[in-house]
Parts: C-alpha cells; structure tokens; sequence
C-alpha cells in the first residue's frame, strides 16, 4: 500500500487533489484507494492536510495515515511552520511547489526531495496560482501510480465543464516537465 | 500593546494539571496566526492621517493606535486586505510575503 | 425541631428546595412534577423563599438557564418529568461535560409513544449515560432527605456534577406521608453557602464549556469519568453525615433488607423497594431466606457492591421499569455486568414491571421470589419475564 | 452621546481568532466588546465565532465568555440574568453573539422566551445569511436567490427560494425595549446602536448584517464595502425600534442597483434579469411596510 | 450493471438514498452529516431525485417532519449527528413508539461538552434505549447498502420499526473509497414500494400516536419488544436477500472474523473494524489465535450469538469509543450481559478508546489483544482500559 | 360566501369527548371540523384537547387524527404537507390543534419554520390563557394580573405580571398568507375566518380565544359569554391579515368596563383598582398599535 | 343521529387482536358521559325557534338539528347548561338529575 | 392497617377529604397515614377516586389499594355505573351519601352499610352541597379511626381561612349526628 500526503492552505484544493488521485488510481486506475482530507472544520488560509492511500487490495485500514510513501506540500510558505518530512518513509519522496532547488531545502533524512515551480505553471496555464492539479501531474510523473489518462479522467468526472481542459493541460505540463528526470 | 502569544505553552503533564472540566483563563494565545498571510499591510506613515478607519475594521484588531505611529501586529495578522482597501488615502500597501 | 408534615413527594421536595436556598429556579411544567414547581412559585410569592424562578418556554431552555445561573455563582433547582427530560436531552450532557453542580428532579413518568403520564423509569434510564449522578427514591421523606444531601454531593469540589433525584410519577409524586421537615438551621448547618471552581470571574475572566480537539477531549471524559467514581465515595459519606446531623440515613450507594443470610434476593429502585420489603417479611415469615437489594444510586452505579453479593447470593432478580428495545431491561443488563467474573454461579431473572403507571403489587413481588427460589434450586425460568402482562 | 473613534480603548477583548480573512462576523464582535467593555460576558452559541474562539488551549476573548449549546444562547443569558439579580451583581454586560441560524431558525424560540421574561440582556444576530461554521447551507435568514450547499443551483435552480425571515419585526411583535438593525458598512452607526443597547436595561437584541467571503464569495478585502452596498441597493436596512418607535436611520431617495450589490458575490452570480425583478419587487415592498412601521407611535 | 464511484461515506449515503426513492426528506445541518443532505440537495436541484426536500429550522423538527409525511404514507429520510441527534430524542422514542419505519443515517459524533466535532459513539450508544434500530457500518460501501437494507428492514410489516445507520464521523463519513453504485432497476427490485399500516386513511380514518392508560401501555410495549426480537430475523434475511441480488452480504447482525478458533476475540463497531481485522491478520501470522467480532446490529443486539461466543472463546476485550460515567463502556456491559450465565468461564476487558475523534490505530488494536492474551493465561489485568490515554 | 349555520353539517367529527363541562377549548374544535369537513387531518400537541380525546380505546374524532408531541405540531404538519405534495393529495385539510402554551412557547420555533417554509395548512391556536392540561401555570399569553398555579396570589401579588405576547403580530412578521384572531364568544365570525382560511393557500393561523371553566374559575354555562365580553372591553380583539393588510372586525367607539369581564372569573379576584388601571392602559396601547397596522397596505 | 357508543366493547382479548401500535379507527365510543350530569337540558320545543344557537354552541354537539325536533342525546350531554344559558328564548331548562 | 376509598366527582373535595383524613390521624393522631388520589388528569365531573391508609406502623407500602376496610360515596349516582362494593373486607363499611336507607340499596355482601343525607347538612352548614367535610365527620364518628379534635387541626391546616369554621361546623354536625348510632 502506498500511503501519500499532501500539505496545503485550506481552500487551496490540496484535498481535491487527493481525491483526484485516489480517483485515478481506483475507478480509473483498476486498484484500490482511500483520500481522506485532515479532519476537522478548517478555515481558509489554514494549514491542511490531505492524504490518498493506494493498493492493488481492498484497503480496510481507517486509521489515520502516519507513514507516507511521498509527501506533496502545496505551499512552502507550511513548511516554516511544519516538519513535513515527518513519518515519510526511508526512501520515500517529498515533492515541494518551489522555484528552489532541492538541496537548497537540507532535508537530512534519507528521502528523495524534488522540486517543481508549480506556482509558475499555474499562473501560465490556469491563469490563477492554484496549483493542485499541477502537483497532481507532477506526482503521477515521478512515481507512476497512476496513468495520464486516468487523471483525465478523474478531472472529467470532478471539475466544473469550464475547467476541465484548463487542468488537464496543467496535468500534462507539469507530468512532461517531470518525465525523462530520473529520480 | 496588544495580546501576546505565550511563548512555550506548557500543557498539562498529569491529570491535576488539567484545567477542572472544559473551563479555563480567558485570552491564551498559543499560536499565531502570521502563516494565513500571502500578503503583508504595510503602511505608509507619511501618509497616514490616523483617521483609524483601518484600526476600526481590521477583523483582527492587530492595528494598535495608542502608539505613537500605527503600528501593525504581524503575528496575528492574516493579511486579508481590508485595512488597505478602506483606507481613504489608500495609505497601505499589500505586500507579497515570503 | 423537626416538623411533622402531611406532603405528598411533589411538596416534600418543594420543602428541601426552600430549604436549600437555591438563587435560581427555571422550570417547565410537566405532569407529574407540576405540583413541585407549583409549591416553589407559592414560596416564592409568599416570600417565603428569596429566589429567581423563571418561568421559560421549554425544558431545554430550563436546563439551559440553570446552567447560566450556575456559572454565574448561583445555586439552581429545577424538575420535570419524561417528555421534559427528553427535550432538554442535550443540555444534559453539556451542563455535565462541563461540571456545573445543578440539582434536578425527575418525577418519574414513561415516554411516549403511546401517550401515557404516569410513572416508569423509562425517561431517566434511557439517560443514564448522560453523565448525572441519578438517585432513585422510595418515599416522600427520601425525597426531601435526598434533594438536600444532592447539593452537597453535586457540589463537593471533588465531584462537580450534576445531580438527578429521581421521584416515582404519581406513586410518590402525588401520595401524601408523613414527613419530617427540618429546620433551616440544621440544614444551614449541614449545607455550605453554594460555590464551586466552574464560574465565571470578573478579576480573571473565564471560557467556560470550550472545545477540546482530539488531543485533549479523551484527557476530559477520563476526568469525568473519575469524578463519578470518586461520588461513590462522598454519596456513602454525605448520606453518613445528613444522619449525624438529622438523625436519618439511607445506605448511601444501596440499601440493602435481609440480604446478610440471603439466598435470593430482589433488586428495585423507588417506590417499590418498601412494598417489596413488606414481602419480605411475609416470605421470611414463611421461612423463605429472601432478600431485597434497593439501588439507591443507579449512577454511579455500585459494581463493586454487586460483585460482593454475587459471591454471596445464589440467584439475583433485577426489577426494571421499563425495557431497553431490543435488548432487556437496562438494569438488569447493568446488573449482569456487575455480576459477571468467570465462575460466577449466581443466577439472574428480570422483571420487566410497573411499565407506564401499572401497579406492581405485593402478589406480583411475592411471585418474583418464586423463578429466584427455582433458579436456585437449580430449575431453569425464562430469563425475561414481563409482570401483569395480559399474555404470553 | 455619539461614540468617538478615537476615544475608543485600544485593548482588543477579542484576538488571534481563526475567523477567515476578512470575516464580517469578527468585526461585529470585536467593536461590540470594544464598546461594551471588560465585565461583559459572552454567551456563544455554536456558530462561526464560538468555533473559531474557544479551542482548547486558545482562547481568544479576553473577557469572560461561555459557549452554549446551539439552541439555547437566550435562555442561558436569562438564567446568567437572573442570577445577576439574585446576587445584586450589577456593572455587568450579558452579551449573546449568535449567527443568523442560531438565532431565526433553531434559537427563535429561547430567544422569545428570554425577551417575553424581561431580563437584561443584549442579544447581537451576526448575520452572515447561511449556516457558515457547517459549511454554508441556507438558514431562514439567507436571502433570496442565493447558493448554499443546501440551496445549489444546477439546473438553473434559483438556489434559495424564500425571502429572508424578519427578525426585527418578529422582536417587535415582542414588544421589545430595543432593537435595531445595522451593518458593518455602517460601523459608526453600529457603535452607537451598541451604544445606545448598552445603556438599556432589559432585553436588547441587534441584528447585524456582516458579509462572509468564504459564503458568499467576495474578496476578503471587501467586506465593509459589501456591508455598505447592501445597505445602498435597498436590500438591507438600517432601523431602530425604541420605546415603541420606529426609526429608519438610512433612507436613500433612490437605492442603488441591485446588482451592484450581487454582482459582486459568487452566491448569486448565476441570477438572471427575472431573478433580480424579483428582488427589487420585494425589496420595494418590504421599504414600504418599513416606513409604514417609521410613521408609527404609541 | 454496478458503477464504481470514488465516494465519501456522505456521499454514498446520498446516493443510497436517492437509489431508495424516498418522497419526502427533512434534515437539518450538522457537521459531519452536511455532506448527506448537500449531495441530495443536489441530486434533488438537478432532477435526479423526485421529492419534496424541508429545510426545517432544528432536528426536533426535521424527525417531525419525517413522522407527519410518514403517516401520510410516504417514505422519508433524515440525517443528522451529535448535538442533533439529541436535539431529537423526544422524537426518536416518539416515532419508535408510534411504529413509523423511518430511516435515519446517524454521522457518529461525540457530544458537548467540551465541544468536539469528532467521531466517536456517545451519541447514538446514548439512544440505544429510544426502541431504533441501530446499525455500525465499516466503510462506505456498507454505508450504501445498509441504507438501502434498512429501508426493506423498517418497512417489514411484522417489524415497522424506525432504523437508524451509524456511520463514523470523518472516518467514515469524508473519506472517499471505492463504492459499487448498485443500477435503479436492482433496488427497485429489491425494495418495493412504501406501504405501512401506520397512517391515515380517507376511507376509514384513523386516531394515530393516541394515549393508552396503564391498563393497556404494557401490551404496546411488549409489542415493540416482540418486533424487535423479529427484527433480529429480519435483519438476517434481507441481508443474505441482498446478497442474493447484489452480491455481498454482511452476515446480519453480527459479522466474525477468525474466530472459528480463536482463543480471544475483540468486539468493535464501526470503522475500526476493518483495521483490526489486519491486525488480527497480523497477529494470526504471528501464530496468535486472535479473532474479531464486528458488532453491526447493536438494537437489536445478538444477545443469542454472544451466549454461544461465551462458550467458545476464553477472553473477550470489548472497544467502547465512549464510556457511561459512573459504570463502564454501555457496549461492554451489554456484552457482558450477554455473557453472563452461570459458571461461564469467559474473561472480559474494556476498552474505552477513539474518543471524540483520537484515531485507534493498528497499534492500539495489537496492544488490546495483549491483555486478552494474558486474561486467557489467567493473569489479572484491569478491567476499564482507556486506550491512548496520557496518563493513568 | 359568509357561513350559514342552517347549512353546517349536523353529522359531529369530534364526539364523546373528556373536556370539562362547557370547555371552550371543544367549541373551537367541533365548529372547525364543521367548516372543515371530513378531509381533515388534525394534528395534536400534547394539550387538553388531545387529552380528552385520545386515550386507547376511545377516539373522540371521527377524522383522522394524531397526537404530536409537544413542541411539534406545526412540524408534523409541515412533513405532512410535503407528503401530499410528493403523493399528489389534494383536497385535504391539515389542522394544526393546539393550545396557547403549545403556540407560544414550546411550538413557537417550529411553527415560525413551517409558516416560513410557506406549507399549505391551517394552524388554530385555542387560547385558555394557561397551560391547563398540566393543571393551569402560566405560559405566555397568560394575561397580566391572572392567577394560575405557578402566578400565585398569596401575600397579595398581582399573579401574572406580564401581558399577552402578541401572536397575531408575530404571524405578520412572518408574511403569513392568512391569519386572524376569534373568540367563542364570536362564533359567526370565528366560522367565517375558518370558511376564508380553508380556502386559501398556504400556511393559515387562527388565533382563537377560548374560556376555560376550570381553569378561569367561571360557571360551565358562561363560557360564550365570557368570550363576548373579552371582545367588547377590547382586552381581546378581532382581526385579519391578509394579503399585508390588516382588518380589524370588531371596533366598537368605547369598551365596556373591563370590570364586567374580570369579575366574572376567580383568577382575577384578587385585582385592586391599580391593576385594573394598568390593564387598561395597556389594552388601549395595544389598540392604538393594532388600528396603526390596520391603516396600513402593502 | 349521534355517533352511537359501542355497546359490549371487545378488548383485544390476545396479542394478535391489539392495534398495531398506538394507533386505531377514529370515532370509537366505548363510554358514555352522561355520569358528569348533575343538570339536565330539556327543551320546551314549542317555544323554540330553532335558531340553532344552542346546536352551533354545545361543546360536547349533542344536540341535533337534522331532526324534526332538536334532540339532545343525553348520553353525551355533560349537562354544562350552555345552551340554556346561550338560548335566546330561554328555552331550555336545566332540570335536577335523578 | 386501615385502608379507605372515597369515591366521588373530580372537582368536588373527594381527594380533599381522603388528605385531611390523613392528615388528622398523622400528625394530629400520632399515627402514619397516606392518602392519594386516583392516578391521572381527571376532569371535573368525572368519576375520582381517594384512598387513605392509616397505620400504627410506617406505612412502606407504595402498591395500590384493593381491599378497603371502609368505602365512602360522595355522591350517588356514581353507584349506578360503578360497583363501590368491590374489594371491601368482610365486615367493612359503606357509607353513601343519601337520603334513602341503607336496605334501599340492597347490598348483597357481608358489609354494613350506612347513608347520610350529606348533601343537606352540607346546603344548611356551608350554604354548597359540598359534602366532603360532612363525609369526613361521619367516617369519623362511624369508625373512631380519629378524634374530633385532629379533624379540626387538619382543617385548620389545610383549608383557607373563611373556610375553616364552617367545615369544622360540618363536620361537627355530622359526627354528632352519627354518634349513639351503632354500627
Ligand atoms: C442542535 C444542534 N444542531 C446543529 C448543530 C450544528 N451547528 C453548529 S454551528 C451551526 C451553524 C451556525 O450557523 P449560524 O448560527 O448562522 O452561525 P455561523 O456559523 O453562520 O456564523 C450548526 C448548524 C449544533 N451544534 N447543534
Ligand atoms: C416537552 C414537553 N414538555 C411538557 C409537556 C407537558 N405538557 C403537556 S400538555 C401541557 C399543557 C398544554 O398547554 P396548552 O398548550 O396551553 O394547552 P391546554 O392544555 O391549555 O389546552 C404541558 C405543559 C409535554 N408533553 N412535553
Ligand atoms: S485608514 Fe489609512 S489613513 Fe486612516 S488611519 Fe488607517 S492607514 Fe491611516
Ligand atoms: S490585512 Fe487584514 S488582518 Fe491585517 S491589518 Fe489589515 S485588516 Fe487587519
Ligand atoms: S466562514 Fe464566514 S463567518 Fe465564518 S469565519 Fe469564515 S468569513 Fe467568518
Ligand atoms: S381545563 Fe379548560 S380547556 Fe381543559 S378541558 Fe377543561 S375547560 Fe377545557
Ligand atoms: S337556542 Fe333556544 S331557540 Fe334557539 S334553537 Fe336552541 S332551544 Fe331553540
Ligand atoms: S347542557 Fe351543555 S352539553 Fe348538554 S346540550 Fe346543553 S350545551 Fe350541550
Ligand atoms: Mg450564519
Ligand atoms: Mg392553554
């Protein structure tokens, strides 16, 4: 079982894309998952987390997530606040919304650390710096659990008509700014 | 002089610490609220007539005005924008943060 | 001096909340508690009491204002009857989570539906778990006794919680005895002025009825929780003081009648525990070595008191007014759970009796004892058996 | 006795709350104290501020103050009442700062009580026109035509459908001391209608129209400026009821549009040109009723 | 054919619902039940649904309005949690009492105070005296089909009893899993139209919810006794009907996992179920004899089953996720009612764990098994657990 | 088409009931299911009413009927009416049955949520000024000076100290359709208003005066009586709401003494002189606000 | 025509014959109330005028119009002495029972 | 221990006379007494029931009555419907408010009967044909279960004052008319 989580500002879409993922990985994606926001009434602007589990089996496990396989942090702005490291497995994968480089973050652990300016994809392709969709591409790249197309289509399914293709086009540039980088 | 967070809160380490069933002092602050903010109040003090406008509506009352300037708590502001829009001589600037 | 009265339990209990000075008294009126509020509003307009009453629009909001009251520094009293209880369901639990020392009386009635006003114990059983302390009286003089020895418990700093005194519907509530009513200094005496840690405070203001996150709610319900346990403790001492004091006492948690030598005995609550213990006598009369257990203090509830008799008796019948749909009567199940240690040999039977206002007679006791006096001897009786029923 | 900006305390009674940016309801509540002062105490039915407040171990009232159970509010203050007049305790605020549902829908009823028996209190309905803290579903005062959860317009549904309750003529028919209406576009006059409360005796009730951009889908910033518009178009009114007497403290020769109002608000982005006949059709009909309570005396 | 969907708890009951064709629903907001009733608004704002939606003004109300359009002869659906549901307890024991089969889901929430808005059973276990059926479901899936289940349950002729689904708060009720979305024409097939006896009638009209005097109440109540002591076969039968139909059973009242052989069994409802069951999978590895009792009907509760289970196994640990102050968790002394019989051998432990939201995790699950292991090895262990507790 | 009583049916849908001798409370009932017919449904909160007609086995209503629980009445009806809605029933009446206790204070909020909700039923609120089924305590529209059992006189209190709410004006807040008070003492009238609200649809409250015997302390027989003179001092009033304008029906150029109406009933014996005066001055206030209202048109 | 009491009563004699929970037929008289009698209403029909006020007035209706005399059905008639109060004529008399 | 029933109309003292009865033989007669009323809202008019238990005992029983040593009728007509006779002890009394004999009701069980016109002693002392006070003397003197003098108290302590005198005159004139009769 893989076991995500993503950190992000309430109203900022972090649990959608969780969701989404969990979607394409399931429904789309022929394997089993579970998504599940940070539970509690969060106000806007407040940290958030949201998390997806995956597997090839049922998952009958309704514990809270304390391990991750990857962590996905929306907005680094958390991370002054937060470990986000926290419970990632050895050799697990942080991804983090930054116009920095990964070494400039000195994560001690022994975990991969990866970067993306999602921020600034968003902006190109959504025209609003909402970067969900973005990170959501980009974790599809770098791990492979689920299919481009499976993202698709959980974006068909969830989001408004007029926004659709705007996020898959999102998807995609993040997923192809990834794919070829070798982790 | 406004509230202050209390720097490391001690919450209770045994049962008779606890407080006597969900009832406790009023006004403890044990965390800030500086991580909501995208954007920073900043006035321009030049400008400023003290007209208090933006001391008044602040959702979070973080404007002190029994200062010798404005001055803004940035500990507990969450940069939402109000001051700087009602302002009447569009004294503050919204800055981006970080 | 102590006077002699002629009162029914309604009255009885309107006298020891004079007594008791409460500040505040909100109520709603439901049969069959109205004679209570009626004599405290009586009081009030003679000026025989100095206190509030609020006459409010709902039990929730009677509840809901004592809880003002009281954590504004005040004393409170209120009462109300099955519907009544129902309504202000959700103020039970709060005004428990958060510890306010509030002194209730429950005049016993069942709930609809079907419409009936008169007395079981459905309305105050089904709220068990609401986290009061709950009493369960035989006669009016109890009642009076006990509505004053509630504050002193409810209000005891280590307990901090809120009491119910629960009164059979018309059974007590409506039939006048003999009473003793003491005198307002002896329950001066005996009852501090009111004060309690949960209030608000003017030099150090207070949030008072918070949220807990996950973090910390368990940390408050464990609180809670031993809080009831340590009431064990002072009910047993409070009921010990109010005898040196007026010369009554009651068992404090459980009374118990000829259970020393006991084979079999019969556990009641309320009203039914003295007529139960006229047959007793009878049954003893004829040699039977019958016994009878009357629960006090249905919470906290006396487990450890029952797994002690447990070793001593060979059968147990538990009379419940009232049943747990789907199950069996809640103090029978409760009963069980005290009993049950691996080996335990003691035999149960319920009664499911005195359902919504039905006599439980004297004929209906002395046959209880027969399925205990079969069961001991090693027969087998039917676990549930429903008193009075017209059939089977 | 106009209250003066300026001569206001600086002390915040009410600070680092989790309200959302901009938060309508947490301007109410920080002038109410800033005019009402430190011996006030706060009764909070759940609500978007009692929940943003009062979270173990971060208390954000520096005065004393209770959360009450949801129905309840009113009733809680006039047992805190009365025990104020059981112990001859004087000098002392009771303030109920309730949402709209706690107070139209689900608290109507203890609020009635409370105000029948008389007892002292002031009682503020923070109106942000839904069920904010569950997440935006409609309660009797959300107005007509806009989205909530529980009102969605798929389908070109209208969302809610029926026009808001009104609160100040039902207080009215209770023959209340005082009551008012206000807004937080309007915060002068908000502070003396306090004011004004404050030095009553007997049951008060405020009933105060404070914009919510997470429900209602404005920018943070233009909170004040949405509380002004309402106010401006006609569709929120500015009023007193004292000692029988209906006063209307703002009466426009000619209201603004209301889309001015609308527009600018997510909720009601998908009304069309009937909708908004509709609106004005009441709007105008409500004034007239309005002024024919202003011309009232008794 | 069968949809998959990726849905929250919320959501599948909404779609179970809309599947059930209900006429008339009436709910009023309450965290974290809001998802059920924004998803139906929506199917209803879209046309998907055909039926009146009331927006009432508080859950008294909202159950009200269940009961008036249900002897009006219409089906109807409520839900709500916490707070809410005890807002309504005078009408839950009013609509049980009167025989409407209404169909409530329950988002498991802990009651005020203190105020938390988490998950745990205090709410519903407070009502298990209200004469509902309640059910525990483990994840969405369940969620779906009970709801559908209930339905055909409730409206049974010889049951007719109002059915409440308890449906973990957050835990359950915003994590979206994988749910099979049965087609229309198979539940349309599966749960036929509404009718019951209980309402009024044009032709010969009727006098419904009456009073009835002591002489007559405790025939009524032994008659929702009896039906819900049939609903225990109820419940069996539809559930494998509906295994028939959809293709997964829940095995009914109860549902047991590895304890075939066991020597220990943990007893849990809701949620937790399935992560212990990986935990008893763990432990099974590791050569324990471990099983797992998934209580799934706790009204009426399979008293029967746990009188066999006492024979067979040799500990029982029992999870409460609350606790009846002043006695023990009300599922534990349940179940050690059930237990209970003479001589029986069984040992049994508490845990008081998951409180207003504190996560069990596998962890806690491994450690319950420990002391039931030590139990069964005769040492002595506590017996009120409180898991997760910082201190003792 | 004003009501005939030649035309009233003679066939009785509520017979064989337990009232006390003379009860309002039943005149009210039987004359409604007169004009209402057969079709009705009524519904009824925990009162007298529902006391004296519904204990297993004897049915006094020979129409379909069900006992609510107490706060409930105008809920059940509003989930009732929703059923005919979604059952495509028409043609018939749901009544709401309830006392002034049940009304006024423990139904007032489920009442405002019905009317609010705009379902099609007529609500009749039977006033016997206490809550009598319990054994007559207050409740709030027990008038002023009133003896009950929880309103006392011993030691000379005046009993009752507050006035009637006002349940009319609370209706007028809430844009009701339709809703009027009568008195027993005023049958034609109280038919005619039963004739209209029939009709009309949408949500219909009746306010409706009905003495009470036992608990007033007058004979059987004056029962009508009593409900005359309540109208003719003016301490009870006839009028409608409809369609935003208020008529007032009985508007007579000078009341008789309200001596005349007091003295008839032992729970005002004990009033002075004073408390007449306040009584009156008070009944002529209220006249004042209700001809105001009746001036008015929306 | 007076809805009739029902004469020899049946009480469910079996769990079977029990209404399904409390609810039954409406208008089911088992009992008659003519015990609350002290005074008995009697018509002097000749000088009756049939205004029916009496008729439109009797709380307990058991009075009838669709006769050809007005009839009082004194198994009903609780004997409250409103009619003859209300009677325009007094034309009824209220009579000492037994 | 001495059980009573009282049978009378709801509104006419019947409890009333059941209570003070009570009373007197309590805490005026040294003994213990209960007195309550028949369970439930009757209405005025309608057929109530009263009982008295007095003992030398505490009195722990909380069960209803069935067996009465003394029955008394407030008013007659109630007898035509309801058999008063039912449960009366062998060799109890009966005693009804009339004007007819005792022979004139033909009571078949082994019980004395007794009859006193009430009603006009009640319409010559207390100007009302109240006749509860009336009964409560005649049981009185019938019975000897209390003094005169405890009567009295009990009245005094429970009626209003303007009332007082003239029960206690009611009562008195029927005790006196009672006395000398033997049973
Ligand atoms: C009896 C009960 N029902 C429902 C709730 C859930 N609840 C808590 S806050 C809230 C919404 C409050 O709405 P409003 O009063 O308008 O205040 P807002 O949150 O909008 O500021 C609801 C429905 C509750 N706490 N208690
Ligand atoms: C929740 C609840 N509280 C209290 C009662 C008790 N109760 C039943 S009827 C009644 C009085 C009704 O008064 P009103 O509505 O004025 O009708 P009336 O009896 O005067 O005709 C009361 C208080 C109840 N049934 N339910
Ligand atoms: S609103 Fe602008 S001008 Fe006025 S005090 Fe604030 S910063 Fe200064
Ligand atoms: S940005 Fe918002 S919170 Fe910050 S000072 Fe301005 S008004 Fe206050
Ligand atoms: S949801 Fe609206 S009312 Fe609630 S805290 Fe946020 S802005 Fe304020
Ligand atoms: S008490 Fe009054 S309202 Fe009730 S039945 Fe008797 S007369 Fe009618
Ligand atoms: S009121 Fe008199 S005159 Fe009129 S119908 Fe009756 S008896 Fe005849
Ligand atoms: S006496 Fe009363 S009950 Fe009898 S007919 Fe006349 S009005 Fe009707
Ligand atoms: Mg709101
Ligand atoms: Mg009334």
């Amino acid at each position: 079982m893989i076991e995500i989580r993503w950190h992000g500002r309430g109203g900022h879409g972090g649990f959608t894309a969780a969701r989404l993922l969990g979607l394409a990985a399931s429904v789309y994606g022929g394997n089993y998952a579970q998504a599940f926001p940070s539970f509690g009434p969060e106000r806007r602007g407040a940290h958030v987390l949201g998390f997806t589990r995956i597997d090839s089996q049922p998952i009958n496990d309704h514990s809270q997530v304390y391990n991750c396989d990857y962590v996905i942090v929306l907005d680094e702005t958390l991370m002054e606040t937060f470990d986000v490291t926290k419970g990632i497995k050895e050799g697990g994968l942080l991804l983090i919304n930054s116009s920095k480089l990964p070494q400039d973050f000195n994560i001690q652990k022994n975990i991969k650390v990866h970067t993306l300016n999602a921020g600034q994809i968003a902006e190109e392709v959504l025209g609003v710096p909402i970067v969900n969709t973005v990170m959501l591409g980009a974790i599809a790249a770098l791990t492979g659990i689920v299919e481009l197309d499976a993202v698709y289509q959980a974006i068909d399914e969830v989001m408004a008509p007029e926004i659709r293709d705007r996020n898959k086009k999102a998807v995609e540039v993040a997923y192809n700014s990834i794919k070829g980088v070798s982790l | 002089m406004k509230p202050q967070v209390v720097k490391n809160y001690q919450f209770p380490q045994s049962k008779e610490q606890m407080p006597f069933g969900p009832g406790s002092e009023a006004g403890v602050l044990i965390e800030i609220n500086s991580g909501w903010r995208n954007l920073r109040p900043v006035i321009n003090q030049e400008k400023c007539t003290r007209c208090l406008i933006c001391w008044l509506l602040c959702p979070d009352g973080v404007i002190s005005k029994d200062t010798p300037q404005l001055e803004i708590d940035y500990d507990f502001c969450k940069g939402c924008g109000l001051c700087a829009y009602e302002c009447p001589r569009k004294t503050i600037v919204m800055e981006k943060e970080g | 001096m102590e006077k002699k009265h002629f009162l029914s339990g309604d009255e009885a209990v309107a006298f020891a909340v004079k007594l008791c000075r409460p500040h505040v008294i909100a109520a709603y009126p439901i049969t069959p508690q109205t004679v209570i509020v009626e004599k405290i509003s009586e009081f009030v307009a003679s000026g025989e009491m100095d206190c509030q009453y609020l006459h409010v629009e709902s039990e929730h909001s009677a509840m809901a204002a004592c809880m003002g009251a009281s954590l504004m520094g005040s004393r409170t009293f209120t009462a109300t009857s099955s519907q009544g209880l129902l309504y202000m369901c959700e103020m039970l639990h709060y005004v428990s989570g958060s510890r306010y020392p509030i002194v209730m009386v429950n005049a016993n009635r069942t709930i609809a539906a079907p419409w009936n006003i008169f007395g079981d114990h459905r309305d105050s059983l089904s709220q068990r778990d609401s986290g009061w302390i709950q009493f369960y009286v035989e006669n009016a003089q109890e009642a009076l006794d006990v509505t004053i020895q509630a504050y002193k418990i409810a209000e005891d700093p280590k307990v901090s919680l809120p009491v119910m005194i629960n009164l059979d519907g018309y059974v007590l509530t409506h039939t006048y005895e003999l009473v003793d009513v003491p005198p307002q200094e002896l329950v001066d005496q005996f009852l501090p002025a009111f004060q309690t840690t949960n209030k608000l405070d003017f030099e150090k203001p207070k949030s008072l009825s918070f949220s807990a996150p996950p973090e910390w709610q368990t940390e408050f319900r464990f609180q809670q929780f031993e809080a009831m346990e340590i009431a064990k403790e002072v009910i047993n001492q409070v009921d010990k003081e109010f005898g040196r004091v007026f010369g009554r006492t009651y068992g404090g948690l459980i009374h118990e009648y000829c259970c020393r030598d006991a084979d079999y005995v019969l556990v009641a609550m309320g009203s039914v525990a003295g007529t139960a213990r006229i047959v007793v006598d009878q049954l003893r009369a004829k040699g039977k070595k019958v016994g009878l257990v009357k629960l006090r203090s249905y919470r906290p509830f006396p487990k450890e008191y029952f797994q002690d008799l447990g070793q001593r008796v060979q059968a147990v019948g538990v009379i419940d007014r009232d049943i747990s749909f789907g199950y069996e009567g809640a103090v029978y199940s409760d009963v069980k759970a005290a009993l049950y240690r691996p080996g335990a040999q003691v035999k149960t039977v319920n009664f499911i009796a005195g359902l919504s206002g039905r006599d439980i007679t004297k004929e209906n006791l002395a046959q209880m004892y027969e399925p205990l006096e079969a069961l001991a001897l090693g027969e087998k009786v039917s676990e549930i058996q429903f008193t009075g029923l017209r059939w089977t | 006795m106009a209250v003066k900006i300026k001569d206001l305390p600086d002390k915040e009674l009410l600070y680092g709350h989790k309200a959302c940016q901009g938060c309508g309801g947490a301007i109410v509540a920080r002038l109410a104290l800033k005019v009402l002062g430190e011996r006030t105490c706060v009764v909070l039915p759940a609500s978007c501020i009692s929940s943003v407040t009062t979270i173990y171990p971060q208390m954000a009232f520096f005065v004393n103050s209770l959360t009450s159970a949801f129905p309840a509010a009113a009733a809680v203050l006039s047992g805190m009442a009365a025990a104020c007049r059981a112990q001859r305790l004087e000098d002392v605020t009771l303030l109920g700062f309730a949402g709209d549902g706690g107070t139209i829908d689900i608290g109507l009823q203890s609020l009635s009580g409370a105000v029948e028996r008389g007892d002292d209190f002031l009682y503020i309905c923070y109106d942000n026109e839904a069920y904010m803290n569950t997440g935006i579903q409609r309660s009797g005062l959300t107005p007509y035509g806009a989205w909530t959860t529980t009102t969605p317009t798929n389908n070109n549904a209208v969302g809610e459908k029926k026009f808001k309750k009104n609160l100040f003529e039902i207080m009215m028919a209770h023959r209340i001391p005082y009551c008012a209406t206000a807004s937080v576009g309007y915060p002068l006059d908000l502070l003396n209608k306090l004011a004004k409360a404050r030095d009553i005796r007997g049951p008060k009730a405020l009933h105060v129209l404070a914009p919510c951009p997470t429900g209602w889908g404005h920018g943070p910033e233009k909170t004040v400026e949405i509380g002004r518009l309402a106010v401006e178009t006609g569709l929120w009114f500015l009023a007193e009821y004292e000692k029988g007497q209906v006063k209307i403290n703002y009466n426009p020769k000619k209201f603004k549009p209301v889309q001015e109002y609308l527009i600018r608000q997510k909720r009601f982005r998908h009304l069309g040109e009937k909708d908004i006949a509709v609106i004005e059709e009441h709007r105008d009909k409500e004034w007239e009723i309005l002024k024919k309570h202003a011309g009232r005396v008794e």
